[in-house]
């Protein structure tokens, strides 16, 4: 194992995959000379050249446009769209093109393509650029959705990302990329849509996603001498591993869902949807989501901080189902 | 420009089978009317049939076209069956998006329709796709995409051609100008003349043409596709032409009867038929018979769409997944 | 009373309010000459001229975006997006900045824009005429939704849509338009964020949205002699009357909604969170959403009248709750 | 253009406040940063001084401004108050926008100031509503959007041209092509030299000028905005120029030493010092006493925001709804 941070293990991935597969190529705004804004494509431009790294004017429907046309014509892009807030000014391509396509050409095409972008609050960027985003793409039909919370599972994923002939939307999250942890030394991939249960657990299921987790985990070290949490994370929202998550519900009887994402209408919704049609008897508290303050991102750090979970506020919430 | 006899009457024939297949459409939407199914939008392409052949007769196979919400033309010309496309139209399982699209969404990889469109202007940057597909590759294929004057003003058309220049993209930006984009005339959506300067001011060859005369347009996609084969980049082609028909099945008509008298004179089949006789390349009576060729085939197309199944409802989640 | 059809009953709200207040205008495609494609502006360029009623080249971002800067300068735009999936070709300016700008400016500025749009399926026109976006509204702070089944709702909704300061995205179905239904004669407002019960219920809260509602009502009626549901339209989902469901649920025990937008991840699934979490110890049966399936809205009459939910489908979601 | 000595020092006066406002910006985000306190990307105005004081000297409180995320130097010509906007920038309550919205999301109306934006090219159709407003009513107001040249490759702002064209508008497009996008150069995203025949295709005059010569802004926004103001529609106007310091604070330089050097030489402010200098409009002397003043301001300015309470974490429903 190595101990690596998530976004080296992005760029191991991206790397990788390219390395394997010359149909693979990227393109996205600022992603070549100085390796993204966040540094994920670093080096990549100088290892692989200009013909497999574009860097776009700021036109974000026109470049995600382009990949997913280069997808139906066979080639395999890795899209970069800076924020997800941006993605608001494509959402022409994701939504009502590349989520279709497929479909409505009765199979005929495949858009075989990834669209990166990285989400989430935490750093004082405001309304316009610390939005979640999830609960969009996976309500649209025809996305998968990876949201990664580990440097393991961003390498892992992203690779099963790149190989999917499905367009997959791949969340990474802004605080993240700094944070490290072990890889295996050879090569792995992780199949989409299978969870993984981060710490055991059996009086509270708690499921969370992208850095949420790292909270939640947290947040279950601090109760642990009062309620034994099992911590998941569904790693992908499309497909969602329902299997993984009701078979905990069942044992624990008690569901928390954490998501940075707005309280109201986010993915937790949709977990406690499924899990009440499949668990309903086994469940001895109302199952619960635990996500940011509905309002847009305050910019002071004193209101932003108050708006998103955190494992104090997770921990409150743990301690009231439990009670 | 210089044409032989057989890409002339291969040119006539595309457009009489165009136009037939439309009126057949329009029919086979009143013939579900009747029955109390109403089909979905219809857009018929009658009256511009001279843009989609004369761009489409320089596309090989493996060329890429996008379309539009009105792209039957488009479909016919770069070489789709009329057999599926019609039982597309009565979302039969035989239909070229195996009943799935309908109307707007007619694909068929096979000969480079790589689809319809039905979001105005969302076909311009798919269409970057393939062209830097080509450009990725080192091979020649080009991409052609049509759209109204309408779709002209979306954004991402902008974005598109910025893009295509600035990357050398081989994609040729064919803007049927027919003058309405649904009841809006295009003196309340365009504050000028033409189009071709707006390419211009990307740094792309811009050209406007005549869009009811299949040789003009011909000659036109002649000088686009060869650049654009060749490595040299895009060219915006404004075609200026008219539909025949309302907006679509469902919305009246609110034009002026005289206007549509107007271009009907310009009609661009009787036009072309004309020349043909005129320059010896054709006689009335091998035009007659074409007529009638195709005309048997549209009634054979229909059959085979009126005939074919429905897909079995329990299939609907067929072609989510790859 | 009188008898008058849904776009009859928008058509007048609209003529009302402009005749009320001078800064009330129309914007968007084809909305002056023929009246809109579904004619809910029709004969307004006559009656009002063309300084009110502005018909806009093919350019959503571009007039939605008009439209926010003018209600920040004062004026009460009622902007119109032919169809709800054009939307996507303008979410900046919906979820980005008129969701946003009165929170940002520290509540300088205010926003009062109505964005009117219709939804749904039923006629054929498959992936991309076809879709339901409430739940991405929804899920975004700053956005009221209404979403009137009834020409007495849609009018009255509309007139409070127009007089209200927030953005409201006003949800009208394509299949509504024709239906007809009374109204009174004299003036009147439907306050946004009241439930509606449509019908009276003892056995079964079922929860509709828009067209759902008819086909809830229809459904309703089949079953009447098996089980006694409760019909509740919100009318509006943000801001959501979670009072007259909740105590419904407390009533019956049982909780069904019909939405016509995709199963998963739906306004439903929040429905479901919020009364789990508020109604936990009455429920009797676990709380279902019956919504459209989750594929891209296919064009062939057979596939989308299976996809889409209707009265019978909706009768055996009720049957199954209760046995 | 001739220029009266009291606009002449107001104008050198706003160059000074916007510049030293970006030195103070920056040490507040450094102090912040020494204690661990990260406050968000923070983009400096600084080198595009003139631009923003050059246009806005045309405007009137009542005109509406549209700025971007590199918003500062627009607010402060805009008329803002700066400690209210030193205050934002560490969140605090006094804050321009009550600490909600930070550095890009200024927002002052009692000014004209309608905010910065966060998403590049997200003021180009919101401008259009002021201007749409100031017809409706018919008034003289008009309204001045600022955007850099990267955001001249949004598909939105090609549309708002169309529309500001085509309803004649009394809007005024600012482009300032400070050479970069990020860290972008405006060759990999641009496929012309110039931005001006753009808004011509749209049938909107487009002017190109040296941003960094606030005289000849002057002049140039003179025109359009007395264009705008008698309804004679919309103007586009790039401005060349360059930003002196790096994209934003966490953004690493990219740029050659060489280039910023060489633009450093063409500093608009040393510029316009020698003119007014040169032509009697003030002395050196009478520059260092307003340069001390301004200092002076400013350190007050800091200081207010230091001094400033952050806002009550349970107040972060306020203002959601109207
Ligand atoms: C983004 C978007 N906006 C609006 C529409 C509705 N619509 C369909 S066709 C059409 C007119 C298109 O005009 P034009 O581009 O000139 O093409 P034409 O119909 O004349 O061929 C409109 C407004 C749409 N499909 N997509
Ligand atoms: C839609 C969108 N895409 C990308 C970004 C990220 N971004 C912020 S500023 C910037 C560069 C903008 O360049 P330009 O418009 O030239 O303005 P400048 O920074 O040079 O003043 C980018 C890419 C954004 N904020 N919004
Ligand atoms: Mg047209
Ligand atoms: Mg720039």
């Amino acid at each position: 194992m190595r101990n690596v941070t998530y976004v080296r293990a992005l760029n191991e991935a991206i790397a990788e995959e390219m390395e394997r597969d010359d149909d693979v190529f990227l393109i996205g705004e600022d992603i070549a000379d100085c390796g993204g804004v966040f540094g994920v494509t670093a080096g990549m431009l100088r290892r692989f050249g200009r013909r497999r790294v574009w860097q776009t004017p700021i036109s974000e429907a026109a470049f995600t446009g382009l990949a997913v046309g280069a997808a139906m014509a066979g080639l395999r892009p890795v899209c970069e769209i800076m924020y997800v807030d941006f993605a608001t000014t494509c959402m022409d391509q994701i939504l009502n093109q590349a989520a279709k396509l497929r479909y409505m050409s009765g199979g005929q095409l495949t858009v075989p393509l990834v669209i990166r972008t990285q989400q989430g609050g935490g750093t004082c960027e405001a309304a316009q650029h610390s939005q979640n985003f999830e609960a969009i793409f996976a309500h649209v039909p025809g996305l998968k959705v990876a949201m990664p919370a580990t440097p393991h599972d961003a390498k892992g994923l992203l690779k099963a990302a790149i190989r999917d002939d499905n367009p997959v939307i791949f969340l990474e999250h802004k605080l993240l990329y700094e944070t490290k942890g072990e890889i295996p030394r050879e090569e792995y991939v992780i199949p989409l849509g299978e969870a993984d249960i981060k710490r055991e657990g059996d009086q509270l299921t708690l499921v969370a996603t992208s850095r949420m987790v790292l909270h939640a985990l947290e947040a279950a070290d601090r109760v642990a001498g009062e309620v034994s949490v099992e911590v998941i994370d569904p790693r992908t929202i499309v497909p969602f591993d329902l299997d993984t998550v009701a078979a905990s519900v069942e044992k624990t009887g008690r569901l928390l869902i954490v998501q940075e994402a707005w309280q109201s209408g986010g993915f937790g919704s949709e977990i406690i949807r499924r899990i009440v049609d499949r668990c309903f008897d086994s469940l001895k508290a109302p199952p619960r989501v635990h996500g940011s303050e509905d309002v847009p991102m305050p910019f002071s750090p004193s209101l932003e901080a108050r708006v998103l979970p955190n494992p104090d506020s997770i921990a409150s919430a743990i301690r009231e189902i439990v009670a | 420009m210089d044409i032989d006899r057989d890409e002339a009457r291969a040119m006539l024939r595309t457009m009489h089978t165009i136009r037939r297949f439309e009126l057949k459409a329009q029919h086979l939407f009143e013939e579900g009317l009747a029955r109390g199914e109403f089909l979905g939008a219809l857009h018929s392409y009658e009256g511009q049939e001279a843009v989609a052949v004369g761009v489409c007769a320089h596309l090989r196979p493996e060329d890429a076209v996008l379309s539009s919400h009105r792209g039957h033309g488009h479909a016919i010309a770069k070489g789709a069956d009329i057999r599926a496309m019609m039982a597309e139209l009565l979302g039969k399982v035989t239909g070229i998006s195996g009943g799935h699209g309908g109307s707007m969404h007619m694909f068929d990889p096979a000969v480079g329709l790589l689809g319809g469109n039905g979001i105005v202007g969302g076909g311009t940057p798919l269409a970057l796709g393939p062209a830097f597909a080509a450009q990725y590759r080192g091979n020649d294929r080009v991409t052609a995409c049509f759209f109204g004057e309408g779709a002209a003003a979306q954004g991402v058309f902008h974005e598109s051609m910025n893009l295509a220049s600035l990357w050398q993209l081989p994609v040729i930006y064919v803007c049927e100008n027919n003058l309405w984009a649904a009841t809006t005339p295009v003196n309340d959506a365009w504050p000028v003349e033409d189009l071709a300067p707006r390419a211009e001011s990307f740094g792309m060859p811009g050209m406007t043409v005549d869009g009811n005369d299949v040789l003009a347009v011909y000659a036109t996609a002649a000088e686009a596709v060869d650049r654009a084969r060749s490595g040299g980049g895009p060219t915006l082609i404004e075609a200026k032409t008219y539909r025949h028909r309302p907006h679509c099945m469902v919305i009246p008509e609110h034009r002026d009867e005289s206007e549509l008298e107007e271009w009907q004179g310009r009609d661009p089949i009787p036009r072309f038929e004309s020349y043909l006789v005129r320059e010896g390349l054709m006689t009335d009576v091998e035009i007659a018979d074409l007529l009638t060729e195709v005309e048997a085939e549209l009634e054979e197309a229909a059959q085979f769409a009126r005939q074919s199944e429905l897909p079995a409802p329990d299939t609907f989640a067929d072609h989510l997944w790859a």
